[in-house]
């Protein structure tokens, strides 16, 4: 087939799938999960086929065009987009085999699956899209989506609540990307993607150092919201309320990874923006051991990756400022794969026992799903950086790129924040395979097929994806940066002393259930309570926020509504007389317009 | 001279009438100062070369609109009979607006400069039929419109003002 | 004969006012009337399509255009007419002795709206402009409730007397400016040596103002639409304002050459932009009243179509003619939905639409595509044409003003999700479920796969859009 | 008397309109400031139409239109008083505060 009809297959397929299980198959939701399944194969399918085609030159067509302004649609097919593409189209697959168990029982099943295709749809198009209005478009969509997947369960307030702050938050940065976007029309009035990035004629050519370092701040502004680095982070834990399939898609390789992804794919504008570079990695390098830190003191499962995920984003972010594009897509490509088998396996542990709780997983049982906590280990290893698997390649990639540049304090700060990972990465594991009392009683649970595939499926990958970072390397056209044994061995070392220091707290017989940070009081206290941060936004924004819609409502019944006694002009006597509030008195409103029009009138006469 | 003094007369009619209007508190006094304001602009528009317009000034507006004001007050008469306390505050706020806007109006006023006419026009062009004509060719449109107006009005008043 | 057809669209809605207008004194059942107000509606459209591409003068030269420009926005026109008299099926609201009247006096008033935009001569304008105004002075007080009905008609309608009445002086010191009421007359390289021609189109445009509910004379936006019956309502948040925006355009587009150098009208345009986005935004975060929400809504969204007149450009036109239509259909998506809900209350707070989702399951939907859109979000008509309105504003270098724009939109997002919220995230307070009848389900099938097509297919529309402003310009 | 005079008397009467109709709390007593509002451009058209214009048919019978339709206008307003005096028994403009919330 050629490329044009496997693309349009790619991302077509969901979106067709989406629109006839929200219209058709509203009441057979075991068609419209079968249809969305198979939806998503041919998809991932068509996704294979074009990695196996090879890099292409763009595909471009004319959306809409008046005058100058002519804004086109169309796919980039290099080999960052090829290759996210196949993992989006993956994860996807896999999540929703995994999702026909987890969400067997639930009435709204039809509206879930055609909700995933959605996603679906909007992420992998946001992979392709060759025009940046075109991006932002999905963009914008796949923060929609996951605003209603995060809120899928409305009936719990927590749900909605989540969605809400996510949505809010998220849209924050998009107001920052959309402002830049913005900048961009003005200045070049071009947004075709492989033109912008063009190092003869792109954008860095065409605009001062200074605009260029705003407008990629600006864009940052919308990659921190949306790939959740401080301080827009807090909405990402929230989002836990949302069904674990979608956690496992919104931290894998749909919502947090479009931040990165957009980074990855305008990677020559920030590395022309030197100023940006250094703010994004100063910001990732914080973001990583932040969100480590949270993650050691956390007992529920969910939240403690969800913080991993804010975690690891950052090292990638780190990765892309320090310079290396390589480095970025591949701990993208190979954290994306064990995220979502530890999402997927704590989705079992949650299905199974009904508690979020670590500690309660272990003592009820938890080591007794076989396949399941061997996904958690083989996931958990890899996530910490173990040797061989996949995650110590990419971090490994990480730290050479770090140290090639000489950004040595950053390079602590990822050593800092690996050895922290390890620690709470196995924190969770021995909290849950070592419980500090036996199940009490063996109500076993089976794990059911379809749940069992996709955790071992992702198990195998998580395992052998590191071997393929030259291959990576290749499909993007890059050479890996040479890895100095010191820094191999360091690394390692870090590790395992995170493991030994998690053993010692967790994992021995009689260890002391709680983690060396305990000692250190204050820190404790302070990781436990997540820095503060959502309580300084409590006491700050939202305050303000509530103070500003007060005060507008004052005015609204006191000033434009006439009290007069609360009315603030010179000539009228302010009094006590009569204090109760008068609303709706339209003199006062035409006043006003009176004054204003003369102003504007003497304005007009005066120059 | 004299037809001086009569111009000036009328614009004190318009101006005495209109503050009548604007600041007394007795509605009836309020009417009343309507119909001497109105009266004074039907003079000025007299002399300004159009009687008909300044008869249908005062057939239509004060002897139509104006009682028309007079009955409803009446009907409602409860309420006017009692002069409300006159609240300083807010009419110094509408004076205040008042002024301020006059002052910027006459101020662009004295600054501009209008293409004054020569000559004005034949006496057929001020003539009723003229009028007319016009009225039936140029703004025939804004006729027919307006008699529409005028039947909808009709139609909305009754509507409103019946009893439930 | 040409004549008459060049002023189809009007003559059709003169006559079957006129059929109407028997109905009631026939004392038809309403049902019958509104049956025959639909046909009307259906008429008027294939009036207004069948004319669409005409151009010409059907009366005394100079006074009245039919050209693209103003055909196209008689159709939207037409189709608000239709949409509006289907959503008014059974209005409990209004006073059970005007049902009859209601549909008379909404075909007046859209008589009067299709005339101001074929106007081409202040007194036709104002006359139009009137004729449009009165019919709903009356609707509004033909409140069930005769208090809640005559105060809000009161106060709806002193603003618009003391509006028309600073129109009028206005008009009249255009008139004095250039000696001739004729639009071809007026002239803006002409006004630099006169001032007061700054003051006319000034205080003219306030008229103009009052009915797009944009600063300064929003303030009836709020109060009126809180209180008014719903079908009357949303004739006002959705025909009226395709109209007012219609006669701006028509209005600015006399200020077209040199208005963006000479400065004045730019920067008084400008600051009521800014204004009315930013006021119009805060005061709706603190809103209860769903209604009167979108009447602050309606402000901002005034202030966003004046972001792009105020560039004093063709592409500007363009894109607030595009915005207005898609607004159009955003607007009646929502108060649709309004009408059907609220029947019998007469205040709709938020918590009225709580758990709407469970009730009525397409109505809420045809809520959240309109919200999706008064917000902005792809693949909506709110997102294209809030891009192209701040394109326009770009294309004049204006990145400041955008930025306020877009900081605007932001936060209106805020006030729109907790419509959404109760919407799908809480319990419904009852549990009677809202079947919307075929044809309304039609409707709003229509209207949201307009708000849809226009945000997906852009390109169709905006040539329309772009033909009609090429057509005011020239 | 000059046309500036003329424009003069109707910028006064206009603003006394505007002084009636901000201050008064009665609803008739609005009524009377817009009508003089409406009667200065009146002045005004009729003075620009003897001064300024060659064709002096317009703005005379712009004047007349003012007429009718302020004739139409009245008739609508003082039925909507009606209905509030019914309502009310009371024509105060400040006491229209049941809109206010």
């Amino acid at each position: 087939m050629d490329t044009l009809s496997l693309i349009l297959l790619t991302t077509i397929s969901p979106l067709a799938c989406f629109i006839i299980a929200i219209i058709f198959l509203v009441q057979q939701p075991r068609a419209a999960q079968g249809l969305v399944l198979f939806g998503s194969a041919i998809s991932l399918l068509s996704a294979i086929g074009l990695l196996v085609q090879g890099p292409v030159e763009p595909l471009r067509f004319l959306w809409f065009q008046s005058g100058a302004i002519q804004l086109q649609f169309g796919f980039i097919l290099d080999g960052a987009s090829l290759m996210f593409g196949v993992v989006v189209a993956f994860i996807t697959a896999c999540i929703m085999l995994y999702s026909v168990g987890y969400m067997a029982h639930d009435p709204g099943k039809t509206r879930y699956f055609a909700l995933l295709s959605f996603f679906a749809w909007s992420m992998l198009s946001f992979v392709y899209a060759v025009d940046l209005l075109q991006s932002f478009i999905f963009w914008e969509l796949v923060g929609l989506s996951s605003f209603f997947l995060i809120g899928f369960w409305f009936e719990k307030p927590e749900a909605a609540g989540a969605a809400r702050k996510a949505f809010l938050m998220t849209r924050v940065g998009d107001v920052g990307l959309f402002i830049g976007i913005l900048l961009i029309l003005q200045l070049v009035s071009n947004f075709d993607i492989p033109s912008l990035l063009d190092p003869q004629t792109g954008l860095s050519t065409q605009v001062s150092p200074g605009i260029l370092n705003a407008i990629t701040l600006l864009i940052f502004i919308g990659i921190m919201g949306k790939s959740a680095q401080f301080p827009l982070h807090t909405w990402l834990p929230d989002a836990m309320e949302g069904p674990t399939p979608v956690s496992a898609l919104l931290h894998s390789a749909t919502m947090v990874a479009a931040g990165v992804f957009l980074m990855i794919r305008l990677h020559p504008l920030f590395m022309a923006a030197q100023d940006t570079a250094l703010i994004v990695l100063s910001i990732a390098t914080f973001t990583a051991i932040l969100a480590s830190t949270i993650a050691m003191v956390d007992t529920d499962i969910k939240k403690v990756l969800a913080y991993s995920s804010i975690s690891q984003l950052g090292f990638m972010l780190m990765a892309l400022a320090a310079g290396s594009l390589f480095a970025g897509v591949f701990h993208l490509i190979t954290h994306a794969v064990f995220k979502a088998l530890l999402f997927l396996c704590s989705g079992i542990y949650i299905h199974a026992y009904h508690t979020n709780s670590m500690a309660e997983i272990g003592r009820s049982g938890g080591r007794r799903l076989k396949a399941t906590t061997l996904g958690l280990i083989i996931g958990g290893a890899a996530l910490s950086g173990v040797p061989p698997l996949a995650g110590f390649w990419s971090k490994e990639e990480i730290f050479a790129q770090l140290g090639h540049n000489g950004f040595n304090i950053y390079m602590a700060g990822a050593f800092l924040a690996a050895f922290l990972t390890a620690y709470y990465t196995f924190r969770m594991i021995f909290l849950i395979t070592k419980p500090d009392q036996a199940p009490a009683s063996d109500h076993s649970h089976p794990e059911p097929l379809n749940m069992k595939a996709p955790v071992l499926i992702l198990t195998l990958g998580a395992i052998v994806l590191g071997f393929f970072g030259s291959n990576i390397a290749q499909g993007l056209g890059l050479i890996p940066q040479h890895h100095s044994v010191i820094l191999m061995i360091s690394a390692v070392g870090v590790v395992i002393l995170g493991i030994l220091i998690a053993y010692f707290d967790y994992g021995r017989d009689n260890a002391p259930r709680t983690g060396f940070i305990s000692k250190i009081a204050p820190l404790d206290t302070l990781f436990t309570n997540k820095w503060y941060i959502d309580d300084i936004y409590r006491v700050t924004i939202v305050a303000i926020t509530h103070a500003l819609s007060r005060i507008l409502h004052w005015i609204e019944n006191h000033v434009l509504d006439g009290n007069y006694d609360r009315f603030g002009l010179g000539i009228l006597r302010t009094g006590a007389k009569s204090t109760r509030v008068q609303g709706g008195w339209m003199q006062l409103y035409l006043g006003w317009a009176i004054i204003l029009l003369a102003v504007v009138a003497l304005y007009l006469g005066l120059q | 001279m004299l037809e001086q003094a009569v111009i000036y007369t009328f614009v004190a009619l318009v101006l005495i009438g209109g503050g009548l209007a604007a600041f007394s508190r007795q509605i009836l006094y309020a009417i009343i100062g309507l119909g001497i304001s109105l009266l004074g602009l039907a003079g000025l528009f007299l002399n300004l070369g159009s009687p008909f317009v300044a008869a249908m000034q005062v057939l239509i507006y004060i002897g139509g609109i104006t009682v028309a004001i007079v009955f409803a007050m009446m009907l409602s008469i409860a309420m006017s009979i009692r002069p409300p306390n006159p609240d300083a505050r807010k009419l110094g706020f509408a004076i205040a607006c008042a002024v301020i806007f006059f002052g910027a109006v006459a101020h662009l006023i004295r600054g501009a400069q209008f293409q004054q006419i020569a000559s004005p026009a034949s006496e057929k062009a001020w003539s009723v039929g003229a009028l007319g004509h016009a009225l039936l060719t140029h703004y025939n449109v804004v006729f027919e419109a307006l008699s529409l107006v005028l039947l909808l009005a009709i139609i909305g008043a009754i509507l409103i003002a019946r009893k439930a | 004969m040409e004549n008459a057809i060049l002023f189809a669209p009007e003559l059709i809605c003169l006559l079957m006012g006129l059929v109407l207008f028997f109905c009631t004194v026939l004392n038809r059942s309403y049902r019958t009337t509104r049956g025959i107000a639909i046909a009307s509606g259906i008429a008027m459209i294939a009036a207004c399509l069948w004319t669409l591409s005409l151009e010409g003068e059907p009366f005394f030269p100079g006074i009245y255009a039919v050209d693209f420009f103003s055909q196209l926005i008689k159709t939207v026109l037409a189709v608000g007419f239709l949409f509006v008299v289907i959503a008014s099926a059974n209005p409990l609201t209004v006073d059970r002795n005007g049902w009859l009247e209601v549909p008379l006096f909404f075909i007046f008033s859209t008589l009067g709206m299709m005339m101001m935009v074929s106007a081409t001569e202040l007194l036709t304008l104002y006359v139009a402009m009137e004729l449009a105004a009165y019919p709903v002075y009356i609707v509004v007080a033909l409140h069930r409730n005769a208090d809640i009905g005559g105060e809000s008609a009161a106060k709806y309608m002193v603003q618009g007397m003391a509006a028309s009445a600073i129109s009028l002086y206005g008009m009249s010191f255009l008139f004095g400016t250039y000696g001739s009421t004729y639009f071809s007359a007026i002239s803006i390289p002409h006004a630099a040596a006169h001032p007061i021609f700054y003051l006319g189109l000034l205080l003219t445009l306030a008229g103009f103002f009052f009915k797009l509910g944009a600063f300064p004379f929003h303030f009836w936006a709020p109060d009126t639409y809180e209180t008014a019956p719903h079908p009357v309502i949303t004739f006002i948040a959705t025909v009226s304002k395709i109209a007012a925006i219609g006669i701006l355009c028509r209005l600015l587009s006399l200020a077209m050459p040199g208005g963006w150098e000479s400065g004045h009208a730019q920067t008084a345009l400008m600051w009521a932009s800014v204004i009315a986005m930013s006021l119009g935004n805060l005061s709706a975060l603190a809103q209860k009243d769903l209604k009167r929400l979108l009447g602050y809504s309606t402000v901002a969204h005034a202030g966003y179509v004046l972001l792009a007149l105020q560039t004093f450009a063709e592409w500007g036109l363009t894109a607030a003619l595009f915005y207005a239509i898609g607004y159009f259909a955003m607007s009646f998506a929502c108060f649709l939905v309004i009408c059907e809900i609220g029947r019998s209350e007469d205040r709709i707070t938020i918590d009225s639409v709580s758990g709407l989702y469970k009730r009525a399951p397409f109505l809420s939907f045809t809520l959240l595509i309109g919200l999706f859109g008064l917000i902005g979000l792809p693949p909506t008509v709110g997102f294209v044409g809030k891009w192209f309105l701040f394109s326009a504003a770009l294309q004049r270098g204006q990145f400041y003003l955008v930025l306020i724009a877009a900081i605007n939109a932001a936060v209106a997002l805020y006030y729109y999700l907790l419509i959404i919220r109760q919407l799908y995230w809480v319990e419904p307070a009852t549990q009677n479920t809202i079947k919307p009848t075929p044809l309304i389900a039609v409707t709003a099938m229509a209207t949201i796969i307009l708000v849809i097509a226009m945000g997906t297919l852009p390109g169709p529309f905006w040539d329309m859009a772009a033909r009609a402003a090429r057509a005011l310009i020239s | 008397m000059t046309l500036e005079a003329y424009l003069l008397v109707g910028a006064a009467l206009f603003s006394l309109g505007l002084i009636g109709a901000l201050s008064h709390r009665n609803l008739i007593a609005l009524l009377i400031g817009i009508e003089l509002m409406m009667n200065a451009a009146s002045l005004n058209l009729m003075a620009f139409n003897r001064f300024v214009v060659t064709d002096p048919t317009t703005g005379q019978i712009f004047v007349l239109i003012i007429i009718g339709l302020a004739a139409a206008e009245v008739a609508i307003f003082l039925s909507i008083i009606l209905r509030i005096y019914r309502a009310y028994h009371d024509i105060d403009a400040e006491k229209l505060t049941k809109l206010s919330g």
